[in-house]
């Protein structure tokens, strides 16, 4: 039995929409509604869906970056749903962010050798010495020349900059890392530098990762485990291959067939969704995906369907999908 | 939007509310309006302590604040007490001095703005052109100078050297009609008003050129912002000629910041009125305040100084309001 | 990959910089900015030679006599005296360069407690939001709902007189612009990434203040500053030429216009001095300020 | 296969003369496009395609300026009309979409006024019938209730809308040629298969020619007939669609497809075969071909020497010394 690292339990994250006469929420942004996973140790889990899926925000609420509105976040059998910055500090150690901007996410007026030595200051990790040995060696690990450690982030490009950042969040040694579209700002030639960065320090540090991203063929090729995500709610979990290879909800089905194929040859059939992804402010009544599928039927409007286990691991949460993969779809008249 | 009006209308009241009780606390302390009285031999100390009890002055602050308040709002004839104008109500003498000053502020500020516009627009159409290093450099004079300083200057040079435009007064004393001199308030309409303009002339001058540098800046920077824009260049991918590329697409867009701007220029405009007419020896509000506060004439300078606030407090609603109109996103969210 | 392959090329250059190093020489090819700065180096080198530059003068000294004229009230200027005597025959030359002490002063001290106030409620209202944030703003635009000068002019009626409470009366009055600017730029870096990344290590709220919010929001705020030491200039100098400000004997650029406005007939000279002293210097800090916001915009960097 | 030559950009360059120095962002660029065809000009960022077509419809801004070459517009250059005839030709001939429809459309006008103004400019018609064009536009590219969006503000719009708003602009007047710089990159996934579809549809209804820019070389294998690669402000490859995929000969273009993580691959989760090191700054340019720092084949000639675009099989241009050999490996 794999060990389960992080446990997350029917996790919700509301923000208020504020307005009226006197200021008061008077709606909610559903971005994280209801969702549980697992994540296994020294595995990549990889969280896909389109803009205001709540993917992010996902990431984020693990790493109490966030607040969560309900739920529980488990990391290695501690409940720190409710921890206050100061109890999370101690826990920081072991759990890490990579994020998505190469420009924002580095301060302008640190050094990169300082930015890298922050978490080691922080968590009074050695001396000044033993920290800079560590930080040239976090350096070198990822790439990037220990000589460039006065430098200021500008001095440096996308791919280096995301480097620095990569070397932030390992230089303490962690478990876990949340890597928030680690490489969607990155040109193609770069991007797969760091892709094969990441993979490799997976490998040495033994890491495991919670890999958030829209891009399809990346998510494919670094991940163990996938899950789907559509305004707020997690629609398929399963293994990398069998995701892809057997997709069952309908919106997986749709988002597969929508990534275009850099292969002239292969003209594939598409399923296009009609139109836009409904407002996370007012999403539709029961299976929030019914306004765009193609199969919705009247059960979809009335209940949305739970995230159930249809054999060896693979979940979705669609009302036409049975146990044992069998599914029962009928075009929509 | 309809909404957040209504919400700023009411944070107003609250503001105003606030304003007015310090500046009636602050005033208050300048010294005691009944203390000129003392010296004055027709008047027993009994009827001070009279006096004192009809205006409240013998209850504590807040109290004595309230009554105020209520005698401001719903003035009752002979109300208040000054040492300027005694025996009058100050209501009244407040009221027949507002007409000059809104006279010359607005004429002044209709005047700086109107001119600032185009001139701003042509400077950042004409970016690093001979023009537009003139007119930046007078924006930065109108910015820079000490506008009582100018006042005089002007005054002494064109004034008191050369006679081309009196040298104090909002108009004079008399008016020759047909070779006999008649008093002003008894002389034509247009003798009056042609008078009075030529009174003003300097004034206006100074005021214009105080406000037109800030205009001019404004105007400049926004239109140089709004130059680049990805519309502007889409209007001009279009094929819309370059006239209409500029006053249809960025023109319209530069504006919106520059008209709000204007509700919240009345707390600069109310001081250099304050200052020109103290400068010019124009029987304004701003010269009465001052005088008010050089002769601690308390009643009167309360009343003044709670008609600012009102009118700063209005500039910035105006401005909200303004916002709502020129811009189609406040509009509608 | 193997150990100490490295990634290079890119927009690395050969020397490392930083980024004030960078602004200075952004700052230098900005003409109109250096020739400000050189002009305010002067004035300021000449108010703290007051002494030696005042050729032998005292400004608080009554003259008895000067030879080119018969009485020494108003004098015109003339030998030793190049900007006359003033109506209570003291050197206005000496005056000028002791005035120019207190009216700097004021402008510098005032900016600074401004963008101290401002800088300290600025953070915490943009850093913490919630209630603080709604009081302390609430305070701000309460604050710029007063109309400034006539509340000046009370204020300084109430408390009369000396240096400090000139400077206490400005300073009250020139915080709420940087407060509302520091709180709008800690709003937008809060969304950036790196603020995320600092609360991602654990690094605490004043940490996270003082080493990533603050070095990052001081750009617009010393030009903010710049810019209102012109103001506060003014507003000293507007105040004191009412009468309301520095008191005689103390020399001041205003309270010297208010003497000689009298006299604008009988010694126009008197006039002309002290006014286009603040006028330069209003104009090289406007000008500074200009030329730094030029330099520091973020949109032309990175 | 021989279509009338609707466009052909002949070494084009256009610099930057920025404080820091000048940045060669088009630097002599080669461009064929026939007739309703779709070319697809793809690269990385500061590779100079976004520039490149910018200087098409000659808009771009300072420091930029044109420091040579032509661009023949139906035979005609292009650089040398006057801004009155160019003015004309934008919009009505060439039209273009741009990567942001948020940024792009004015905040201050209708989605209906902004089509509705290319009609007014380029067509003869009044406003009833202008407005009448521009509803039927909006239905055309699959606005919902097009009456009503007439009205609506961009910000009142999805960026799909958006999008389909901007395509609709650029489409009233039936344009020979459109540009299309990065419209489906500020998109999700499922909405970009909407708008490519789109696209598609409309270029084969109005029988348009497309310039298709993007950074994504699958957007340009589902989209684009013929394909160039451009790296720092130069074209490196380009040929057929087919060519560019099954036999790419460039060692960039080599290494920029094996780089991407596939879709079939049963390989993953191994290290992809990424190319070495970083874009070079645009200020420090290597001497010689400029990607030579980062191929792996570079010789002391690449070093010295920037080579041609050069014919190496009928419509297969490359500018490389060592060009690939059948996916085999580098001839000497």
């Amino acid at each position: 039995m794999k060990k389960s690292i992080l446990e997350v339990k029917n996790l919700k994250k509301y923000f208020p929409v504020v307005g009226g006469v006197f200021s008061k929420p008077i709606a909610w942004v559903k971005a994280v509604d209801d969702v549980s996973f697992n994540i296994f140790e020294g595995e990549t889990f990889s969280l896909v869906g389109e803009s205001g899926s709540g993917k992010t925000t996902t990431g984020k609420t693990i790493l109490k970056l966030i607040e969560p509105t309900a739920g529980q976040i488990i990391a290695e059998d501690i409940d720190i749903t409710n921890y206050s910055a100061s109890e999370m500090r101690p826990l920081r150690r072991d759990m890490q962010i990579i994020f998505q901007d190469p420009y924002g996410s580095l301060n302008p007026r640190l050094p990169v050798g300082e930015i890298i030595r922050e978490p080691l200051v922080v968590h009074r990790v050695g001396n000044k010495k033993e920290q800079e040995e560590r930080v040239v060696e976090a350096m070198q690990v990822v790439g990037l020349r220990p000589e460039y450690l006065r430098r200021y982030p500008h001095e440096f490009s996308g791919g280096q900059r995301q480097r620095v950042g990569i070397a932030r969040a390992i230089v303490l040694n962690p478990k876990f890392i949340v890597a928030d579209e680690p490489v969607s700002a990155l040109d193609a030639s770069i991007q797969s530098q760091v892709l094969n960065l990441l993979m490799d320090l997976q490998q040495k540090l033994s890491l495991t990762y919670l890999f958030v991203a829209h891009n399809l063929a990346v998510v494919r090729h670094v991940s163990d485990r996938i899950g789907v995500m559509y305004l707020g709610k997690l629609m398929e979990i399963a293994d990398t291959m069998e995701l892809f290879n057997n997709p069952l909800h309908p919106y997986t089905q749709a988002l597969l067939s929508a990534i275009p194929i850099p292969d002239p040859e292969i003209k594939k059939e598409r399923i296009i969704l009609e139109g836009d992804i409904p407002s996370p402010i007012n999403p539709p009544s029961g299976c929030v995906f019914r306004t765009r599928c193609i199969y919705a039927q009247d059960i979809c409007a009335e209940k949305m369907p739970q995230l159930v286990d249809i054999g060896s691991g693979h979940f979705t949460a669609c009302h036409f999908v049975k146990k044992g993969g069998k599914t029962e779809f009928t075009k929509k008249s | 939007m309809k909404n957040y009006l209504i919400r700023r209308l009411l944070e107003l009241i609250p503001v105003l509310f606030a304003i007015a009780f310090v500046s009636f606390w602050l005033v208050s302390k300048m010294g005691d309006p009944f203390a000129a009285l003392i010296i004055n031999p027709h008047v027993r100390p009994e009827d001070i302590e009279r006096l004192r009890h009809i205006w409240h002055w013998d209850e504590p602050l807040f109290i004595r604040f309230i009554y105020w308040l209520k005698d401001f709002i719903y003035p009752k004839a002979g109300w208040g007490l000054s040492i300027l104008a005694p025996g009058r109500n100050v209501i009244e003498v407040v009221k027949s001095r507002i007409p000059i000053t809104m006279a010359f502020s607005a004429t002044s500020m209709i005047l700086a703005v109107a001119i600032s516009i185009p001139l701003g627009v042509y400077s950042a159409l004409h970016q690093y052109s001979i023009p537009d290093y003139v007119l930046t450099f007078f924006a930065f004079f109108g910015m820079s100078m000490p506008t009582f300083w100018f006042g005089i200057m002007l005054m002494y040079l064109l004034a008191v050297k050369v006679h081309w435009f009196p040298a104090a007064g909002a108009h004079s004393a008399f008016l020759v009609v047909q070779d006999i001199p008649v008093e002003f308030s008894e002389a034509p309409k247009i003798r009056q008003f042609i008078d009075t303009a030529w009174h003003l002339a300097l004034p206006i001058f100074v005021l214009v050129v105080f406000q037109m540098g800030a205009w001019l800046r404004y105007m400049r920077s926004s239109m140089l912002e709004v130059k680049h824009q990805d519309y502007v260049r889409t209007a001009r991918a279009k094929g819309v000629d370059s006239r209409t590329v500029t006053y249809k697409h960025a023109f319209r867009n530069a504006i919106i910041p520059i008209i709000t701007l204007i509700g919240l220029s009345f707390p600069g405009l109310i001081g250099g009125a304050m200052i020109t007419e103290t400068v010019f020896a124009i029987d304004g509000i701003g010269r009465l305040t001052f005088k008010a506060v050089m002769s601690q004439d308390v009643f009167v300078a309360m009343a003044l100084i709670t008609i600012f606030a009102v009118l700063v407090v209005l500039g910035n609603f105006i401005a909200d309001i303004l916002y709502a109109v020129v811009d189609p996103r406040i509009r509608y969210s | 990959m193997a150990k100490n392959t490295y990634i290079d090329g890119g927009t690395t250059t050969s020397e490392t910089y930083s980024y004030w190093r960078k602004v200075f020489q952004r700052l230098r090819k900005h003409h109109l900015a250096m020739i400000a700065l050189v002009i305010l180096g002067l004035l300021i080198l000449a108010v703290i030679l007051a002494k030696p530059l005042s050729f032998g003068n005292d400004p608080y000294t009554y003259i008895k006599s000067v030879p080119w004229i018969a009485r020494p009230e108003l004098a015109p200027p003339g030998p030793g005296h190049p900007l006359g005597l003033d109506n209570m025959a003291r050197d206005a030359w000496s005056r000028m360069l002791y005035g120019g002490r207190v009216s700097l002063s004021v402008g510098f001290i005032c900016s600074f407690v401004g963008a101290s106030i401002g800088l300290f409620f600025g953070l915490i209202s943009g850093y913490f939001g919630g209630i603080a944030d709604m009081l302390i703003m609430r305070f701000t635009d309460f604050m710029l709902s007063i109309p400034v000068l006539p509340i000046m002019v009370v204020l300084a009626a109430v408390i009369r007189g000396s240096l400090a409470a000139i400077i206490f009366i400005i300073s009250v009055f020139s915080w709420m612009g940087v407060a509302r600017l520091v709180r709008g730029e800690v709003l937008s870096l809060k969304e950036q990434e790196f603020t995320e990344a600092a609360r991602a290590i654990g690094e605490s709220p004043a940490r996270i203040m003082f080493i990533h919010l603050l070095p990052n929001t001081m750009a617009p705020v010393i030009v903010a500053s710049t810019l209102s030491i012109a103001g506060n200039i003014i507003y000293e100098a507007t105040l004191s030429f009412l009468g309301l400000g520095i008191r005689q004997p103390t020399p001041s650029w205003g309270n010297m216009l208010n003497g000689a406005q009298t006299f604008m007939l009988t010694a126009p000279w008197l006039m002309w001095w002290p006014g286009i002293a603040i006028l330069i210097t209003t104009l090289a800090f406007n000008f500074l300020g200009d030329g730094l916001r030029d330099a520091l915009d973020p949109r032309l960097y990175r | 296969m021989e279509k009338e030559l609707l466009l052909e950009i002949k070494d084009l360059k256009t610099y930057f003369y920025t404080d820091d120095g000048i940045v060669k962002a088009v630097d002599g660029i080669n461009l064929k496009l026939h007739k309703s065809e779709v070319l697809g000009l793809v690269g990385e960022s500061g590779c100079g395609k976004s520039v490149a077509s910018l200087s098409v419809l000659r808009l771009v801004d300072q420091p930029g300026k044109n420091a040579g070459g032509e661009i023949l517009f139906k035979g005609e250059d292009l650089l040398k009309k006057s801004e009155e005839e160019m003015r004309k030709i934008r919009g009505s001939e060439i039209a273009m979409i741009f990567q942001e429809p948020m940024t792009a459309l004015n905040p201050v006008y209708t989605i209906g006024n902004q089509v509705m103004e290319a009609i007014l400019i380029h067509q003869d018609v009044n406003e009833e019938e202008a407005k009448k064009k521009t509803i039927e536009m909006l239905e055309l590219v699959g606005i919902p209730d097009p009456e009503k969006r007439f009205n609506e503000y961009p910000h009142e719009m999805s960026g799909g809308m958006r999008q389909r708003a901007m395509i609709a602009m650029a489409m009233s007047c039936n344009p020979d040629l459109l540009i299309s710089d990065e419209a489906t990159t500020a998109l999700d996934v499922t909405i970009q298969a909407q708008i490519l579809e789109l696209m598609k549809d409309l270029q084969k209804k109005i029988d348009t020619a497309i310039l298709f820019i993007t950074h994504d070389l699958a957007l340009v294998a589902e989209m684009a007939d013929t394909v160039a690669v451009a790296y720092m402000g130069k074209i490196v490859e380009y040929s057929s669609v087919k060519n560019i995929f099954k036999d790419p000969r460039h060692p960039y273009t080599y290494g920029l497809l094996k780089s991407i993580p596939s879709l079939i691959s049963k390989k993953t989760k191994q290290p992809l075969p990424a190319i070495e090191g970083m874009i070079p700054s645009p200020y420090s340019m290597p001497k010689g071909c400029y990607f030579h720092p980062r191929c792996p084949f570079a010789t002391d000639e690449c070093r010295k020497n920037m080579p041609e675009l050069k014919e190496i099989k009928p419509g297969h241009l490359i500018r490389c010394f060592h060009p690939i050999e059948n996916d085999k490996g580098v001839s000497k």
